[in-house]
């Protein structure tokens, strides 16, 4: 019973989204997008450091494809979409990953970003671009992330992925060093010190929103309708059982099993 | 107190003091010091661990005559075409393979953890229990549904939605100060450990 | 560009894939669940075949520095090599479980070394708790009000000594815990219940092509 | 003045510091409120008094929390122990390194007490796998999923073991781990067992993951440090240690509420300047 439930609740979702996608790919519908903040941060980010003269960071703390697989891997989407903005306006850049597997993919993301904005040479030259591996997420990572940041002049950084217990540790390191920091979160854990101590934050949905944004390809904007037909949908199902449950007496544990 | 026990408590001491100096004086050569020996250090070690444990995992089904595990091997080499010029585009078999599968298990349970249940705890009746209960159960609904609505995107956030997402900020700040003000417990205990560790077992002093 | 080196193979075997394990996962029971234990087995498999991607980033980043004579850093890059050498060397010559056997070079650098790195972040959390106090838990409106509202509640529910100076403290720092803070959670989870679903949309679509080492 | 606004940082680094590390040297013994939490935990377990009945201790626990949960675990391990005619029995699982842990908390507490191996108390086998299938595996069948003790003695030659055939023989279920495998026993143990008494121990971080249960799964939890002190109170335990710490934990806290209030007052302040100026 609880997997027929869940596989009929997939399936409809899944709709949703082909349909959000079919409105905007198919019938060429564009949706009205609210603006968040913090990807036009991003952009600001780079131009400051453009000014400065000193370097762009992206990191993913805790990149893990086999727990935090859709977080770690929308990170690495981010870091293509960073490296294309730091290619083209010829920042120094620094990309760090705290796993091999996801190294392999920052590896092959940047470098594509590069070549595709006809930079290769500075990919190259490990003065502009360097991408590094600092040991895994829950120890080595933060601590030599807070180095890092104090001593290669880093004007930015942008930090993705899962993070989890360090979340504190990070924020504050890159207040220690006065970097303007982003987070873009698409997670819930130790999401409040994310708030509290970075200067943009994006959680949860924004950061998978986010993704799409970036792209301004027609279906990806396409699957962000989805997304909103999915969240009214839960909510009319919150409220649908609460009546139902307040109303009539019937608890949601009939309906809902799992 | 032997003196090797000492030195040897010593270089635990040093790795710490010189990650403290980062913060009480700036970046210098003694917290350099300590981030090369951790990175370099922890890397290594995983290194070790992980490759004894493709021992357990490759090696020893293969004595057995298990083939199924070559397959994975070789396309986890195949990563290794990165280095290669030529070949580089190879190396997105194995990506794929291995992305893939990561993120297809999370996406299965997606609907029974991230809704079913979530849907399910929310939906409590507004009935019955004190006058406690039902504010607790109508304050949980509200919280739930006005943040949920506040990560809409396809509309600007004006009238009834703006309102709501307001609410939604309200309780979101709320609920994080809380998460925060939880922490600061587990933080100090094991600051605690720590400064035991640099008074007690490394200096005697206590 | 030839067929082979497109994206569609890629997706092919994505589907493939994901087809398998959402089948075993929505209908157990059928041998698809053998095929699902297998790729399971694989990505550990794939995981640790990578491994040594890490070690060579590493190595090659302190060779650099070392050849080009960085200044402050080259010597403590040496260091790190033999650090990596002495603990590679342990951890095979000394035989399988070296890693967790007391005795060895390795375990005795992991117990009496680097495991401290673990203390080292304990330690500046501590600290830097209280600088966030001061600095970044400011009242400026009403919604960094009940930031701080929230914060200082919990934190006399948690204190020892909160209880003791009214014993409202602790019940209104429960309450906040177990209704806005559960509530605020679940609607997150929700939120990225959603977010995972549209990825994956994406993903099988072949739009979301980071995760084959492809940008746009 | 000038020299305090450019160091405050260093300033409270070292306040916090000295916070938690003066009542090492001066105890201060400030006074602490017992919570109905705690009071819940300890009337659970001194109910049982007398029934002969036995204690389940599941446990994951991987070294870099033991600092945490020491306290509480030798809390409530010395509270069974000094019950009359209650055994205890410790089930390690999933965390390795847990299993000498809790030996060595065994050790310095049943010397004393005069406690007999395989009479009052055991430790059984270790299960290696992940905690739901674990504790899937007992639910389903207890005798069959251990073979020995820790030791390697048959399980049917342990006096202790005579009476316990399934979990339904255990007075109490104690699930100890730091914080992530909680909801494992609200799904896998409980649907299976729901009339089961169930008692959780945890970090104070974990107890985000056990709130949803209390009160319908666990009748009561105990995490952080803080709770260990109040039990030992409670009880009048001769041990000191969690106490002590307790008063530097305090200390912290004040602090902490002192820097919240301080930095706010700053912070009102330089908005009333601004509005000021222009």
């Amino acid at each position: 019973m609880a997997h027929e439930q869940s596989f009929a609740l997939f399936a409809v979702f899944m709709l949703m989204i082909a349909y959000g996608m079919y409105r905007t790919y198919i019938k060429g519908k564009l949706p009205h997008i609210r603006r968040l903040p913090a990807l036009e941060a991003i952009d600001e980010g780079i131009g400051r450091a453009l000014e400065t003269g000193a370097k762009v960071h992206f990191g993913v703390p805790n990149a893990d494809l086999a727990r935090y697989a859709p977080a770690t891997l929308l990170a690495l989407t981010l870091m293509g979409y960073v490296a294309k903005k730091a290619a083209k306006a010829g920042v120094p850049a620094l990309y760090t990953v705290s796993s091999p597997r996801a190294l392999v993919i920052a590896e092959a993301v940047v470098r594509e970003a590069y070549t595709s904005e006809g930079k290769l040479e500075d990919y190259e030259n490990p003065e502009k671009v360097n991408v590094r591996y600092l040991g895994m997420g829950e120890t080595a990572y933060p601590l030599a992330l807070a180095n890092l940041l104090q001593r290669e002049k880093i004007a930015t950084s942008v930090l993705s992925g899962f993070v989890g217990k360090n979340m504190l540790f990070l924020g504050e390191s890159h207040r220690e060093a006065n970097t303007f920091s982003v987070l873009i979160y698409p997670e819930v854990d130790k999401v409040e010190f994310g708030v509290a101590t970075f200067d943009y934050v994006l959680m949860a949905q924004e950061a998978y929103a986010a993704g799409a944004l970036i792209t301004k390809d027609k279906a990806q904007l396409g699957s962000i309708i989805g997304s909103d037909m999915i969240s009214w949908t839960t909510i009319a199902l919150v409220i649908v059982f609460l009546i139902i449950a307040s109303v009539l007496g019937i608890p949601t544990k009939k309906f809902l099993v799992g | 107190m032997d003196i090797f026990q000492f030195l040897t408590n010593t270089l635990g001491a040093a790795l710490i003091l010189g990650f403290l100096s980062l913060i009480f004086y700036r970046e210098n050569i003694w917290s350099r010091w300590a981030e090369y020996s951790v990175v370099g250090g922890i890397v290594a070690y995983n290194t070790v661990v992980t490759i004894w444990t493709l021992v357990d995992y490759v090696v020893n089904p293969l004595m057995a005559g298990d083939l199924m595990v070559i397959p994975p091997v070789i396309l986890g080499l195949l990563v290794y075409f990165q280095f290669s010029r030529k070949y580089r585009w190879i190396i997105g078999f194995p990506l794929a393979v291995m992305s893939t599968i990561g993120l297809a298990i999370s996406l299965a349970g997606v609907p029974l953890a991230n809704f079913i249940v979530m849907i399910r705890e929310t939906a409590i009746p507004l009935t019955s229990g004190t006058a406690l209960d039902i504010a607790n159960a109508v304050t949980m609904a509200v919280a739930v549904v006005t943040v949920v609505s506040y990560f809409t995107f396809t509309r600007e956030h004006t009238g009834v939605l703006g309102a709501s997402a307001k609410l939604a900020r309200y309780f979101m700040m709320l609920a994080f100060g809380a998460g925060v003000g939880m922490q600061l417990l587990s933080v100090c205990t094991s600051l605690q450990a720590v400064l035991q560790f640099l008074l007690r077992d490394w200096l005697g002093l206590l | 560009m030839a067929w082979y080196r497109s994206i569609y193979p890629l997706l092919v075997i994505a589907w493939a894939i994901v087809f398998i394990i959402l089948f075993s996962y929505y209908c157990p029971g059928t041998s698809f669940d053998i095929a699902y234990s297998i790729l399971v087995r694989w990505s550990i498999i794939m995981g640790s075949v990578v491994i040594a991607v890490g070690l060579i980033n590493i190595t090659i980043n302190s060779v650099r520095e070392v050849k080009k004579r960085a200044p402050g850093r080259w010597h403590l890059a040496i260091w790190q090599l033999l650090l990596i050498a002495i603990t590679l060397i342990s951890g095979f010559a000394q035989g399988k479980g070296s890693p967790t056997t007391p005795g060895t070079i390795i375990n005795w650098l992991f117990s009496n070394f680097y495991r401290y790195g673990d203390l080292a972040i304990f330690a500046l959390m501590g600290f830097w708790m209280l600088t966030a106090a001061f600095r970044a838990f400011r009242a400026r409106n009403l919604e960094t009000f009940l930031f701080v509202f929230g914060a200082f509640f919990t934190l006399l529910r948690n204190a020892p000594i909160g209880g003791l100076i009214w014993r409202g403290f602790p019940v209104i720092g429960q309450w906040l815990l177990s209704v806005p803070y559960i509530a605020v959670q679940r609607a997150l989870l929700i939120g990225i219940g959603v977010g995972i679903l549209t990825y994956a949309a994406r993903y099988f679509i072949g739009k979301e092509k980071a995760a084959f080492g492809r940008v746009e | 003045m000038a020299f305090a606004q450019k160091n405050i940082r260093r300033i409270i680094y070292i306040l916090c510091a000295i916070s938690l590390v003066i009542t090492f040297f001066l105890p201060l013994n400030l006074p602490i409120a017992i919570s109905d939490e705690t009071r819940k935990f300890y009337d659970t377990l001194e109910s049982l008094e007398g029934t002969g009945k036995a204690v389940l201790v599941i446990f994951t626990i991987p070294p870099a929390f033991w600092g945490e949960m020491y306290h509480t675990m030798f809390s409530a391990l010395q509270h069974i122990f000094l019950l009359k005619d209650v055994k205890l029995v410790l089930v390690p699982v999933f965390a390795a390194p847990g299993v000498g842990l809790v030996n060595s908390l065994l050790r310095e507490l049943y010397n004393p007490l005069n406690k007999t191996y395989g009479v009052d108390y055991v430790m059984l086998q270790f299960i290696p796998s992940m905690v739901g299938p674990a504790l899937a595996a007992m639910a389903d069948n207890f005798r069959a999923t251990f073979q020995t003790d820790i030791r390697g003695t048959p399980i049917d030659k342990l006096p202790i073991m005579e009476n316990i055939n399934t979990l339904d023989d255990f007075g109490v279920v104690i699930f100890a781990c730091p914080a992530k495998e909680h909801p494992s026993l609200a799904v896998v143990l409980y649907p299976r067992y729901p009339k089961m008494t169930y008692l959780a121990i945890c970090m104070a971080g974990g107890y985000m993951f056990i709130a949803p249960y209390l009160g319908n799964v666990y009748k009561a939890g105990l995490w952080g440090i803080t709770m260990a002190a109040e039990y030992q109170q409670l009880f009048g335990g001769p041990y000191t240690a969690a106490r002590q710490q307790c008063d530097g934990i305090s200390l912290y806290h004040i602090l902490g509420l002192l820097m919240l209030v301080l930095g706010n007052i700053i912070g009102f302040r330089e908005i009333v300047k601004k509005k000021g100026g222009s």
